[in-house]
């Protein structure tokens, strides 16, 4: 077996090294990536999106498409472990997986009070920085996919600590749909939106930075709650 | 800039998308509504995409530029002969989630419905995206939905086997997904664009070189994975019989296609560009594609449970379609760009009647449903509609698309290709004649069968449609012949230089 | 960085990759063979946000302090979707390995063979 | 072509092909007394040879009604277009199919299985019909796959395991035959760009040899399967025992015979006469029919079974049609496409007679069939009369045909077909006298036609006859009148054949427009 794995290794890595060495060199200015597309980004990136974060302005503007199907990816694996059947709940799944559980039951380590006490402390702080690298996305490093990891982190860290089902109970049944769709759906408003300010699908108006601002905000809340959500869901539904 | 129906284009795929995020809100409250709920959604959908089809058979293909951003700065959508898959693709949807609605009930609880409905609607959307981009990275990106929501069909219907059956496909799909993103990042890094025309373009000017041949390279064997042609085959006969049936319709019917259609789109990239020799990249995929051909049916003969044998079935027609395409003669690539419907079409009649008795007797394997034709004679109509028709016998679907394989082999000067297709179908025949044969002319065995009842309306409906369809499209095949004809002719000036 | 004429920084990217495809194949664990991928993943966007560094380069935020050149912002946008595309994927990998695990009670490859 | 034949728009060659498959939505219909379904299953087939006769009429007065059934594609039509010899074998194939369905009424045991038997009977029915007006290549495939598909019911009919065994032996030869046709088909129509039959061919005279003699060899073989040439004809003998009587002789009269048409069509209006000549192919096929004749009659002397060695002397008898068709003589020709009409009511008389013998007494071998002459007159007259005329003693029709057969290779002087044709005669004779021997003149073994062991090996045809009786009992009339119908047709072919509208002066007519008014 394991022979034949490093023979199947060397298969691949052979051809990938050929492939990469004969890539223009990486660093110089001249390479095809510098004097691509990117070129006019970075030209005029700023005045056509308002960001100055340019890799928001390519997320979120240039290829804002992309970014709409990234969010609904995330939300397609939500999708999927809620489609898949519930590994213990609905059914012990026969003698080895009852007694594989017993196990685990027996070595939960409990929380020591010491983290206990740090998460909760540190929480409000890990909140407040992932607003910050949200709303400040457009002008440093950080928007909507940073905020919702930090987001989920703090969910999830509790969850650790206080147990997921009270993490869980933070969102009210009859808004979780809502929310763990958000990004998503912020895109296809925005979209709309666009749509109907500009005529192109997803279009920010180019000239009006308010409007500009504001959509790319919206987006950002949009992906800040919607993945965060489903971030600490998967680790709920995981856990449960 | 965009008229008339072009403007639906991004509409098209974001509906189902948005319809998979709204399933849990709609059906909070009674789950069972999702089935609808998916239903009219993939209605609209296909109104919107007839709208494209329309539009593209009056004035030609037609791009879109998200945003507005102009090209190759922004994302542009491009709607093409070879595009137009998604309408036929979408009608297939509408025709399966019916079936689904009854069928679930044997296979998972209320409380999981939206979830299975709102995945059916990202997939469907996933494939219309990756039909209709004209962005290498967008490419991928849906190809993850695809991809993802196809891993998760997999497993929604069983417990462990399923799950490990998924598992398996997810490392190997991913790990597939992952050489296309490769291949992606080494083209952006030679031509510093991602858009598909633009790549063209530039790749024009870099030439040739074994940087863009592992591109290339890796491209091909992400796709040849995704296609499950037979060396990389392994994945898919677990999955796709063990996935509940409607799913299993629409991953061997379509899912596998996006593999095709993927290869047509690098293909289109790469014979624009003029920069590398395929002559022989042609030759490889003619003898995988016959290989495919003759292992699938060989593996096909060894199952008695049917469902296994329907995917194995898969790879041999997946086969036919690759062998049309490395003929790269214009007959031959028409026949294959067809086959890739006509399969889908004939696979879900296959897949649903199977599901159908399934989900009657509970049984699955050849030897147990001995004389279910007796109690369930339209569904094992239908079987039979099916079976003739993936034959590729004369008149039904899957006749002419062989014709025109075969006689693109003759075309292209290939003769024992066509002769080896010709006798490939009736090796497929033999497991086909010894599933009729049980259904028809031997004794039940089993009680449960003797009792059996025909599926529920809501069931037999979408088989009846999809194997009337079946005569139907072989009798007026002419029409996506023809549909089609322009885009391969357009493709094949560059093609097999 | 060069190596004997070659570009280490890309070479090291595709040997990476390769500890990634080895795990993946070669380990009977399931989570082993999830992680093994995930290294894979990880090489391919090292991959891609190596080819957009520039010499001397910035990153491509244009705000006081930060001068040309600057690094291509579209492979950095890549990579992060990307990365949430490796999110998503091994969230469904993980939750199947739970499936199995509670099904099996094993999520050793070489055992779920002889299972059944 | 001569140029007397004018192409018509006709509805009527679709009408007879319709017809019968308007009876398998009635074989299928649930409800329907059995008395009334009979009757519409046979005024339907009727029907189908009344028009069937019309056509004939309409060929005779030098019209050539043509139907467009679908375009599926730019390439792929289907067209109904009737022709003298395709008139001939259609007025043939609805003629016998009316007989044998008569037949099937009284034969066929009530059950579950037999609405199954009459939907695919009439189905079988209806593609043969099409098999016999196809206008171009693609029309005559479709038939012929869909009907050679189609019979693989009937002959597991019983659902015995010999029948299931012979059917699998069947399907297997017919689908290997029908992908080296569906092969030859593809490579004509690469070399032609074109599928309609044109008498005296259309393949191009200066395509590669290689590509030519393949698609030739592609279509022999693959029809030859169906036609019974000697490597080629496992099935023949497994099969038609295991289908009821009345299939049996449409398999054996007009289905088999759908080979021999095929390769007929190939060589005439695919192929023509010259390109056939030049190809240098003739004397292969020529000793390929010889030794069809002779060996198909030799394994025909060794059967005990009835059925079985009809079955042989069928594989004997389909090797004059390609005998004749090798020759390429216009007199040898017309002999030939006679004889496959006088052949198609022969054999379906004596294969009639061996299923009254079956359902009557039970006796499937020749041992059981020991006075059976006495106590069934009518069926052993029948008999008699038809082996009489396959042997080919006037005036029967089967001295017509093989003195027309004889008579043109005397004209091209192919003597050693000549002497292969009588040959084959006098083991006819060898092979069918026997029978009327035992069943008239031997010695009757008490209880031997009655034993119960016949009686079970009757499988779905329960005796009805009581096995002690001893006297006179024929079949019920609605099979006896079909068999005499038969032989009836056998002595009229043979006295009348030189009348009007009779094959004969069809066959004289097709033969005219392969050889060129030669």
């Amino acid at each position: 077996m394991k022979p034949w794995s490093l023979l199947l290794v060397l298969l691949v890595a052979l051809p990938l090294v050929v492939g990469v060495v004969n890539l223009p060199p990486h660093d110089a200015p001249d390479a095809p990536i510098h004097t691509g597309v990117g070129v006019r980004y970075l030209a005029r990136g700023v005045e056509e999106t308002g960001n100055k974060n340019l890799v928001t302005a390519v997320l979120l503007n240039y290829r804002g498409f992309d970014t709409f199907f990234e969010v609904v990816v995330i939300f397609t694996a939500l999708a999927a472990v809620l489609a898949l059947p519930r590994g213990s709940a609905a059914d012990p799944g026969g003698a080895p997986a009852a007694a594989a559980k017993a196990a685990n039951g027996s070595d939960i380590v409990p929380v020591s009070p010491v983290v206990s006490y740090v998460v909760r402390l540190m929480a409000p702080f890990m909140a407040m920085f992932a607003l910050a690298m949200l709303f400040r996305g457009h002008v440093t490093p950080g928007g909507g996919f940073q905020a919702a990891a930090v987001f989920a982190a703090i969910f999830i860290a509790l969850g650790l600590v206080l147990g997921p089902t009270r993490v869980a109970e933070l969102v009210p049944d009859d808004w979780r749909p809502w929310l763990q769709g958000a990004a998503p759906l912020a895109f296809a408003l925005i979209a709309a939106i666009g749509w109907r300010l500009t005529g192109a699908f997803l279009g920010f108006p180019t000239d009006d930075h308010t409007a500009q601002e504001a959509m790319g905000l919206f987006l950002e809340v949009g992906i800040a709650l919607g993945g965060g959500v489903i971030l600490a869901r998967l680790f709920v539904e995981m856990e449960t | 800039m965009n008229a008339g129906w072009a403007e639906a284009l991004p509409w098209t795929i974001v509906l189902p998308m948005v319809g998979a995020v709204l399933t849990p809100a709609v059906a909070a409250r009674r789950p069972r509504l999702a089935g609808t709920w998916a239903w009219g959604v993939l209605l609209v959908a296909s109104a919107l995409a007839s709208g494209l089809v329309y539009q593209l058979a009056t004035t030609g293909p037609f791009s879109y530029d998200v945003g507005g951003w102009a090209q190759p700065y922004g994302i542009e959508l491009r709607f093409d002969h070879f595009s137009a898959w998604v309408l036929p693709l979408l009608l297939l949807f509408v025709v399966i989630v019916p079936f689904s609605w009854r069928y679930l009930d044997h296979v998972m609880p209320d409380e999981r419905r939206p979830a299975f409905y709102a995945l059916l609607l990202l997939n469907a959307g996933g494939m219309i995206g990756f039909c209709v981009t004209g962005d290498f990275f967008n490419l991928f990106v849906f190809t993850e939905v695809v991809s993802l929501s196809s891993y998760a069909l997999v497993a929604v219907g069983g417990r462990g086997l399923a799950a490990f059956a998924a598992l398996k496909y997810l490392f190997i799909g991913a790990v597939s997904s992952l050489l296309m993103l490769f291949a992606t990042a080494q083209l952006f890094a030679l031509t510093g664009s991602l858009n598909m025309a633009d790549v063209a373009g530039r790749l024009a000017d870099v030439g040739g070189g074994p940087a863009v041949m592992v591109a290339f390279a890796a491209y091909a064997v992400s796709f040849m994975v995704k296609t499950a042609m037979f060396p990389v085959h392994v994945w898919l006969p677990d999955a796709h019989a063990i996935a509940p049936s409607p799913v299993s319709a629409v991953l061997s019917g379509m899912v596998v296609k996006i593999g095709i259609i993927g290869m047509l789109r690098v293909y289109q990239v790469f014979f624009a560009a003029d920069v590398l020799e395929l002559g022989a990249f042609n030759q490889t995929l003619v003898w995988f594609g016959a290989i495919s051909i003759v292992m699938g049916a060989f593996f096909a003969i060894f199952q008695d449970d049917i469902k296994l044998m329907l995917a194995y079935s898969t790879i041999s027609n997946i086969g036919y379609i690759v062998l049309g395409l490395g003929l790269a003669s214009p007959y031959a690539v028409i026949g294959a760009s067809v086959h890739v419907f006509n399969h889908a079409l004939i696979k879900a009649t296959l897949f649903l009647a199977a599901g159908a008795i399934i989900h009657q007797t509970g049984l699955r394997t050849l030897s147990d449903l001995r004389g279910i034709a007796r109690r369930m004679p339209q569904t094992s109509a239908a079987m039979a509609v099916g079976a003739v028709s993936i034959v590729g016998l004369p008149p039904t679907a899957g006749f002419v698309c062989k014709w025109y394989i075969a006689l693109g082999a003759f075309e292209s000067g290939q003769a024992p290709f066509g002769f080896a297709l010709v006798f490939g179908a009736l090796f497929i025949f033999i497991y086909y004649v010894r599933m009729l044969n049980a259904f028809y002319f031997q004794e039940p065995v089993h009680d449960v069968v003797i009792e059996a009842n025909e599926a529920p309306w809501s069931m037999r409906a979408p088989v009846i449609v999809l194997a009337t369809l079946c005569l139907v499209l072989g009798v007026l095949g002419g029409i996506p012949l023809s549909f089609v004809e322009p885009a391969v002719l357009e493709l094949l000036p560059f093609w097999g230089n | 960085m060069l190596l004997f004429g070659l570009d280490l920084d890309y070479v090291l990217v595709v040997v990476l990759f390769c500890v990634g495809l080895y795990m993946l194949v070669s380990k009977s664990n399931l989570l082993k063979k999830l992680l093994g991928l995930n290294v894979m993943e990880t090489a391919v966007f090292a991959f891609i946000v190596t080819s957009g560094m520039i010499e001397g380069g910035d990153p491509p935020i244009l705000v006081a302090g930060t001068a040309a050149p600057y690094a291509s912002p579209i492979p950095q946008a890549m990579v992060l979707t990307g990365i949430v595309v490796a999110v998503s994927v091994t969230a469904v990998a993980l939750a199947l390995i739970v499936q199995i695990h509670a099904h099996f009670g094993t999520i050793e490859v070489d055992e779920l063979k002889e299972l059944p | 072509m001569s140029p007397s034949v004018g192409v018509v728009v006709s509805w009527w060659p679709g009408i007879a092909v319709a017809l019968p498959l308007v009876g398998v939505a009635v074989s299928a219909a649930t409800g329907w007394s059995e008395r009334r379904r009979a009757s519409v299953l046979a005024g339907l087939t009727f029907g189908s040879l009344l028009v069937a006769l019309g056509l004939i009429r309409e060929v005779l007065a030098g019209r050539m009604p043509e139907v467009h059934l679908l375009h599926m594609t730019a390439q792929l039509w289907m067209v109904l277009r009737v022709d003298a010899a395709g008139a001939l074998y259609g007025a043939t194939v609805a003629a016998l199919g009316l007989l044998a369905l008569t037949y099937a009424f009284g034969y066929v045991q009530p059950g579950p299985r037999r609405a199954r038997f009459f939907a695919f009977f009439m189905a079988c029915l209806a593609c043969t019909l099409g098999v016999a007006y196809a206008g171009n290549l693609l029309t005559f495939l479709v038939f012929y796959e869909a009907f050679s598909v189609l019979t693989y019911a009937l002959v597991v009919h019983e659902q015995t395991p010999a029948a299931i065994a012979a059917g699998t032996k069947y399907i297997a030869y017919i689908l290997v035959g029908g992908s080296l046709v569906l092969a030859g088909v593809l490579l004509t129509f690469f070399l032609a760009g074109d599928l309609a039959f044109v008498g005296g061919g259309f393949l191009p005279v200066d395509a590669p040899r290689g590509q030519l003699l393949t698609a030739f060899w592609c279509f022999v073989v693959g029809f030859g399967v169906k036609a019974a040439l000697v490597p080629l004809h496992g099935w023949v003998p497994d099969a038609h025992p295991a289908a009821p009587a009345p299939f049996s002789a449409v398999l054996s009269g007009v289905m088999v015979a759908a080979g021999a048409f095929g390769i007929m069509r190939v060589v005439f209006d695919v192929v023509g006469v010259g390109l056939f000549t030049s190809l240098g192919v003739a004397p292969w096929l020529t000793a390929i029919a010889a030794v069809t004749i002779l060996v198909g009659a030799l394994l025909a002397l060794g059967q005990e079974d009835l059925k079985r060695r009809l079955a042989y002397s069928t594989i004997s008898q389909m090797g004059y049609l390609t005998l004749a068709v090798s020759l390429a003589g216009s007199g040898v020709m017309a002999g030939g496409l006679v004889h496959l009409v006088h052949h198609a009511f022969m054999k379906g008389t004596l294969f009639f007679c061996a299923g009254l013998w079956i359902h009557v007494t039970g006796a499937r071998r020749l041992g059981e069939l020991r006075g059976v002459g006495a106590r069934m007159p009518l069926t052993t007259a029948a008999f008699t009369l038809a082996a009489l005329g396959m042997i080919g003693v006037p005036p029967l029709s089967g001295f017509v045909s093989k003195w027309w057969l004889g008579v043109g290779m005397l004209e091209i002087g192919a003597g050693a077909a000549l002497a292969v044709l009588l040959a084959g005669a006098l083991l006819a004779a060898a092979y069918l006298l026997p029978v009327v021997y035992a069943a008239y003149f031997a010695p009757t073994r008490p209880g031997a036609a009655t034993g119960a062991g016949a009686a079970s090996r009757a499988g779905g045809a329960t005796p009805t006859g009581d096995p002690a009786s001893r006297g006179a009992r024929e079949a019920p009339w609605t099979m006896l009148g079909p068999t005499l119908a038969a032989a009836a047709l056998t002595l009229a072919f043979g006295l009348g054949s030189h009348l009007r509208g009779f094959p004969l002066q069809l066959a004289e007519r097709a033969v005219l427009a392969w050889f060129g008014g030669g």
